[in-house]
């Protein structure tokens, strides 16, 4: 048995040597060009940033590569930021041009900084997980290809970020993100009765549901539970807690389209994403229908906002009413909340728009 | 099965890179990758994910680090038939050395699939896909090599930072040493479950919360300052005779109104008191504009995803704080939430679902934090107050 | 009992008009209102209140419009044992010919304590104390002069709407009419309690809502347009030019950013699509800005006070509905509502709580109203969608 | 017996000469001085409003000398405002300044327009109610002493709306309302197990507390309900329904402060009053804790806001931090919200004044 409890890595052994000396005491930054950053000391010295996107998913002999980029321009350090990306730093100006070459050749994108569309934060999807109503890497692929143009420029009115999750436990900050695609089930679980006599425990399944949909089978010799369906809203808290109801269902599943969710403080406190699609389907392997309507919604926002205006802040100056007006999504009653503080999304004023 | 895969490699084309290419590049080595992508291919196909619930799988002496999954399909693809994950704690600030990214490689080219996540959305390292078998060995070889699990089920999960003060000039602690000490402090938390439900730590040097910590994180840790901001004047005039429109761009998005531009003395001024520290003036003027020099954090309370009462924001709990080593005062504040959410908690019930059904005044009592103004948008609108 | 009120003669002093004066005025002519006095300082020396439950009393056919009361110590203020109100429902706007109001003095001077007040807060006329033996013979001479019962109990409460027409430039449909003939329309609903709780309805003329109906009627109509409102810039450069600081006071104010100072033509500019109609650039600028002329109003439900699940504002459930005589389309509202009400609503459970309780989707289906974007201020935030 | 269900008299029998004529004409209006106003119809046609403060509670032989002054000025019509004004109406300008005078002489101020302090919306009190924790007549007549000068001048930055509930029933818009005094309960009822059997239904009590606290006695041979102290938030609903559990107690009653709410759709939503003081004890015939602080609040807004901002606007602005240190108001745990929607109002950014 090897040793335990060890911990990671200590960090500073994973700095650049320009780091290490320059640790703290940073003065300023400026953003010379999509994707490659100017850091300057206290001290005078300089550190260049290229940022890359990544596919997240990733070969070891993929991460082979990257290390030689790293050992040939940056000292033999990398990182990763929290959007995925890959940065290299150097503080040779003269590395940058040649970073970026080979960045190329690696078919990896430079970008992501500033007033772009970053990486899409994501979850696992039909690649790993269970739990999943729709897969993310596939969809982050179609939906990148599709904006790939505002990772590598700085052109939208201020930051956009993307978050996919799978399903509706949302890996990933997907419930405060400017745009995001989550999986949703549309049908109720279907319980294997046998399955829940060997697996499961009924009190846990019953105490899982959010609404109160589970009981216990009516028929006494039936150690099993019974879905009231009128009740239930697909949220698969069950079957977290119960393998025997699954819910997913070729036909039932699909994805939600929630905008104007924000993480920062700057200007506006953060925001919680909100419905603007509540279901279109699973159209693997290119989700056209998804892609389609998050350029939609990019592009009014793009020609629409002012200068540094996150989306939240956008739809909130000018109204989710007119959003959905100048978008064309239709407003149907899936919109209108009716979970537990509902009634405080309900508008209490004559103020709107037509 | 069969080495066709028609839909994913639909996704191959484009400019964006594609996960398939790396799918397949892994495949040319590991037969559980190539099982991996038939699986994929299949899910695409079927318009359902082909895997089914983990069982308890592990190292010994952890609870945690570990998710199980076992496809539906084992006769079909055997070699995925068991295809765990790995959560690897990693490096606070995500830095590496080639040297501790290619000993990652290497053993899990021995060990696994040859698959990973750089990273998993709280941070981890991902290792995509091993054998039930070969976990214990696979994690041997990564301690050798110094690195560890990350947490996972009803534990403390991977802490983790923003960039901070290794390359960022707004940091206003020390966001990487304080993830790596609570992390080195934390490993029992992280490795043995214990609790009602996960519990998760994030922490930004700023405002801008560049970890998303707010909406992701138990406790979350933001860096701010208490005193006033610092304006270079100069170099705001530098801003405005290049064209910079600080009025439109700046002064009317302040979101307290606490600052003023003197088109006459060319003076951008500021109402130290009204400032919120939204970081807006500076994010847009790094050049002029940045944080005052007593600096510390704000530390809230209870961000999480939906399950099961829905989502949260963090709360403020805390409005200022020093954030220096050892850290004793967070610690402690750490340590009596837990004894508090541990003894309180339902099962599956995160912090902020607790505070929201004992009510935060109760909250605080049991902590010892006296309440404060700042921890609320605004008072009470209802009349049913406990006396 | 003594005459001494040392108490309540110090809310004599002072240049607010005094209550207590009104009370020693009615005293030199009433017994009841003597013993009032009395009662009343007790109160102030004993700082609690010295009256009883009600019990059920009333008029012949009525099951409202009457609150019993009675004195905890009936033997020493034997005169305000019984101390009954009684509500009249007040003339639309609260207007007057003093005619009538004498009419109402001399009936109250023979059956009453010789006490009202102009007004109680739902608009009533209140007659403050009587007997049971009284209620009978002063409702059958106020009905001889015109007045009636107004609603109390489960039912439908006296109706009141903002003096509207009869005085202000700015409403947007007879309120008073409205008021009057809802009022006509619905004395059934008001005098018989039948329905889970009470029911109110108030009716203003334009956003500025001097009733207060938003929020404190189940069934709130408040006056708005669809076109443009109107602005007359030779108006406006009249109070530009007596100094009225427009930009500051009303461009900046405007709430949806509609509203535009060109400094140069010396017009205001208004972008009508992003105007909120919220009055405020016509409240401040009654000589130069107007409400549109294509008039109406919009309808929002769900206004109360804390009793039981907490206060609520309405909320908007029709954004636009025209209000014009016999009214047809608001009445088969309001019935499509109470039937609702009356089948799924609890015991002593507002509009708004059940509305609440079955979730505003299913009340909109019920009653037949598409869902719109105007009804919310966002769309969900969590992803627990019933499909 | 006699006629029944014929309504209120016809509001056009009570409408004076000149507002028939012009009704739904009018075209502008202003402020000559505080408490007159001077509407203008389209037809050219005038009327004068001369609007004076009311104690509400009011005698038929004051009512009869309102009559007369109405009679010798107004045509013999008058109205009732909203907030119990009375309101005397003239067509001719002349007969302004003698209708001052004559009111004057009634002891009655002219005011309550424009950016005034009105009238206090208000409630029954000891005056009449068996619910009341407070009086009413009595704090609105100690209120309106000390802010006599802000009903007769308009020298507010804005509207400020004052409103008296002597209960948690909240009678009237207290809810809403830029400044709002609530009568409070803080002892749970005594329950007086007799009367409970004789007169109230177990289950209704029960029923009826928001927070659970009451259950069926212990002992099956009392027909009675029990109190969980430490549950109950002292509402009195359960006393709505029975009245053999009173909550009245001259030690644990007295009043709550809320501030900033509104209703009007004027530049801002209309909003709740929030909780400012938690409790002040009832100290008749005066009140002077509670005219002090509702006079230092008006004061600090007075001095503090902006032209034509609202108390809740002003505080929305600066923050409600910044109005407990403006105001010196301590803040205590009661502010915290603990109710259905308390989540709500907790501070979910990193923004906030010190
Ligand atoms: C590298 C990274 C931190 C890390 O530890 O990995 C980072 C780095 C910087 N962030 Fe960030 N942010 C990073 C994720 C975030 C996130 C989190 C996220 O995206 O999930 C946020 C919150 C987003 C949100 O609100 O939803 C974030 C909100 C900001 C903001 C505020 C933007 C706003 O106006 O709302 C700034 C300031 C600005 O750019 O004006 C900022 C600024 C910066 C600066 C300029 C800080 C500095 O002085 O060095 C860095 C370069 C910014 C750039 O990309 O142009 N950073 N930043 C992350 C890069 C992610 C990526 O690969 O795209
Ligand atoms: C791997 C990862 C997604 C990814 O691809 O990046 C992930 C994967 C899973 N998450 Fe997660 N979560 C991951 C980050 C998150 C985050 C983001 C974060 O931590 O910053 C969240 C939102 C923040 C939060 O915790 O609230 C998150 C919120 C959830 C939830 C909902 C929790 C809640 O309280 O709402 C669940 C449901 C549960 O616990 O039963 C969940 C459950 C799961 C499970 C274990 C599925 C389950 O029902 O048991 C997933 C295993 C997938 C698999 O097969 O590998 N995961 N999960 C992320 C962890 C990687 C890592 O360690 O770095
Ligand atoms: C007389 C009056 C106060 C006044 O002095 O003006 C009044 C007096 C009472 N109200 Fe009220 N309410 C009066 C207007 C209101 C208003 C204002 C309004 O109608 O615009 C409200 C707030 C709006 C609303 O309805 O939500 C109001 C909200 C309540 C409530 C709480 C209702 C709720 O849903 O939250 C109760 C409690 C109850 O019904 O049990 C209540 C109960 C009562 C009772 C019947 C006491 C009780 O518990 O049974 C009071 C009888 C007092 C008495 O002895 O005369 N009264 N009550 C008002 C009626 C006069 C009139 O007809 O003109
Ligand atoms: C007479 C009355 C209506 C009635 O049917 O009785 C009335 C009459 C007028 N109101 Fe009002 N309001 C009356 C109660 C209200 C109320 C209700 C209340 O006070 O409970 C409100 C809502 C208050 C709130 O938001 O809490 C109200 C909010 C307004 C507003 C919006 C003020 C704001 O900026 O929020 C205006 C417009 C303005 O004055 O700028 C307005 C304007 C007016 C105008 C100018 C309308 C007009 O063109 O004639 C009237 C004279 C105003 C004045 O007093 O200076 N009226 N007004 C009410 C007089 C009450 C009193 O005696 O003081
Ligand atoms: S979002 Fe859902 S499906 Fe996706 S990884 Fe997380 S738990 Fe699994
Ligand atoms: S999916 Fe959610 S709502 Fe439906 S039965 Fe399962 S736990 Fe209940
Ligand atoms: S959160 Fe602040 S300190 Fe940390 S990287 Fe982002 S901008 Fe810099
Ligand atoms: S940091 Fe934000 S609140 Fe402070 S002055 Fe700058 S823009 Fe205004
Ligand atoms: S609500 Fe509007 S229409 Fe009615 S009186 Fe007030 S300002 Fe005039
Ligand atoms: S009515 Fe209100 S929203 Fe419309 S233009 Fe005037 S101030 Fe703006
Ligand atoms: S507020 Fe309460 S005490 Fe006052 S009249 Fe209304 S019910 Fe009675
Ligand atoms: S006063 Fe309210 S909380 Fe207390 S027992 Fe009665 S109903 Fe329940």
């Amino acid at each position: 048995m090897g040793r335990t409890d060890i911990g990671p890595p200590d960090y500073k052994d994973m700095l650049p040597p320009v780091i290490k000396k320059n640790y703290g005491k940073w003065k300023f930054h400026e953003t010379i060009r999509p994707g490659v950053l100017r850091h300057v000391s206290e001290s005078g010295d300089e550190l260049y940033t290229v940022r890359a996107g990544s596919p997240r998913l990733l070969s070891i002999d993929f991460v082979r590569d990257i290390c030689d980029v790293a050992d040939k321009y940056c000292d033999g350090y990398l990182r990763f930021t929290s959007r995925y990306n890959i940065e290299f730093m150097t503080d040779k100006k003269a590395n940058v041009d040649a970073l970026i070459e080979e960045l190329k050749r690696l078919g990896l994108p430079v970008g992501g900084t500033g007033n772009a569309i970053s990486n899409i934060v994501h979850t696992q999807g039909w690649i790993h997980c269970h739990s999943a109503a729709t897969d993310a890497s596939g969809l982050v692929k179609a939906i990148m290809d599709e904006l790939y143009d505002y990772f590598t420029s700085m052109k939208l009115p201020a930051y956009v970020r993307i978050a996919v999750a799978c399903c509706i436990n949302m890996c990933g900050a997907v419930h405060c993100s400017d745009l995001a695609i989550v999986g949703v089930h549309r049908k109720p679980p279907k319980v294997d009765h046998e399955k829940v006599l060997a697996q499961c425990e009924i009190p846990t399944i019953i105490q899982s549901c959010p609404t109160g949909a589970i009981r216990r089978h009516p028929d006494p010799n039936v150690k099993s539970v019974v879905v009231r369906e009128d009740l239930c809203m697909y949220c698969a808290n069950c079957f977290t807690v119960c393998p025997a109801m699954p819910l997913a269902d070729p036909e039932g599943d699909g994805v939600a389209i929630y905008a104007g969710g924000k993480v920062s403080n700057a200007r506006k406190p953060p925001m919680f994403s909100r419905m603007v699609v509540p279901y279109l389907p699973n159209n693997p392997p290119r989700w056209p229908e998804v892609v389609d309507i998050i350029k939609k919604i990019v592009e009014v926002y793009a020609s629409n906002a002012k200068k540094y205006e996150r989306m939240g802040e956008w739809i909130e100056r000018i109204g989710w009413e007119k959003f959905f007006k100048l978008t064309g999504i239709p407003f149907t009653e899936q919109h209108i909340d009716d979970f537990t503080h509902a009634v405080e999304t309900y508008r209490t004023t004559t103020q709107f728009k037509w | 099965m069969s080495d066709e895969t028609p839909l994913l490699d639909e996704l191959e084309k484009g400019p964006w890179p594609s996960y398939v290419t790396q799918i397949k590049r892994a495949a040319k080595k590991k037969k559980a990758a190539k099982d991996l992508l038939g699986i994929q291919e299949l899910s695409y196909k079927d318009r359902i994910t082909h895997w089914k619930h983990g069982g308890i799988v592990g190292v010994t002496g952890y609870g945690s680090g570990v998710i199980g999954r076992y496809c539906d399909q084992p006769e079909k693809f055997p070699d995925a038939a068991q295809f765990h994950t790995m959560r690897i704690n990693h490096p606070a600030g995500w830095f590496y050395n080639t040297k501790s990214l290619r000993e990652i490689c290497d053993t899990w080219e021995q060990y696994g699939s040859g698959l990973t996540n750089f990273h998993g959305s709280t941070g981890d390292i991902i290792l995509l896909g091993t054998t039930t078998d070969n976990l214990q060995p696979c994690f041997d070889a990564l301690t050798e090599k110094g690195f560890d699990l990350g947490g996972s089920g009803s534990a403390l999960r991977t802490i983790s930072g923003c960039v901070g003060q290794a390359r960022c000039e707004w940091a206003n602690f020390d966001t990487l040493n304080l993830v790596y000490d609570l992390t080195m402090e934390f490993q029992d938390e992280i490795h043995r479950p214990r609790w009602p439900y996960k519990f998760k730590i994030k922490a930004s040097g700023c405002p801008n919360d560049c970890v998303a910590a707010i909406a992701r994180a138990d406790f979350t840790i933001i860096g701010t300052w208490r005193d006033s901001l610092r304006i270079d004047q100069a170099a705001i005039r530098n801003y405005v005779d290049n064209g910079f429109e600080i009025k439109t761009l700046i002064v009317d998005k302040c979101p307290s109104g606490a600052l003023e531009w003197d088109d006459k003395s060319k003076e951008l001024k500021l109402n130290a008191e009204d400032c919120v520290r939204c970081m807006h003036c500076i994010n847009k003027m790094p050049k002029a504009i940045r944080p005052g020099v007593d600096t510390g954090a704000t530390i809230l309370v209870g961000g999480k995803a939906p399950i099961i009462k829905g989502a949260y924001l963090s709360w403020v709990l805390v409005p200022f704080i020093k954030v220096e080593p050892p850290y004793e005062e967070i610690k402690g504040l750490l340590r009596k939430i837990w004894d508090f959410w541990d003894e309180n908690g339902r099962t599956r019930e995160r912090l902020a679902e607790l505070i929201e059904r004992v009510g935060l005044k109760n909250f605080l009592k049991e902590i010892g934090v006296p309440p404060m103004p700042q921890m609320v948008y605004k008072p009470r609108a209802n009349p049913y107050v406990y006396f």
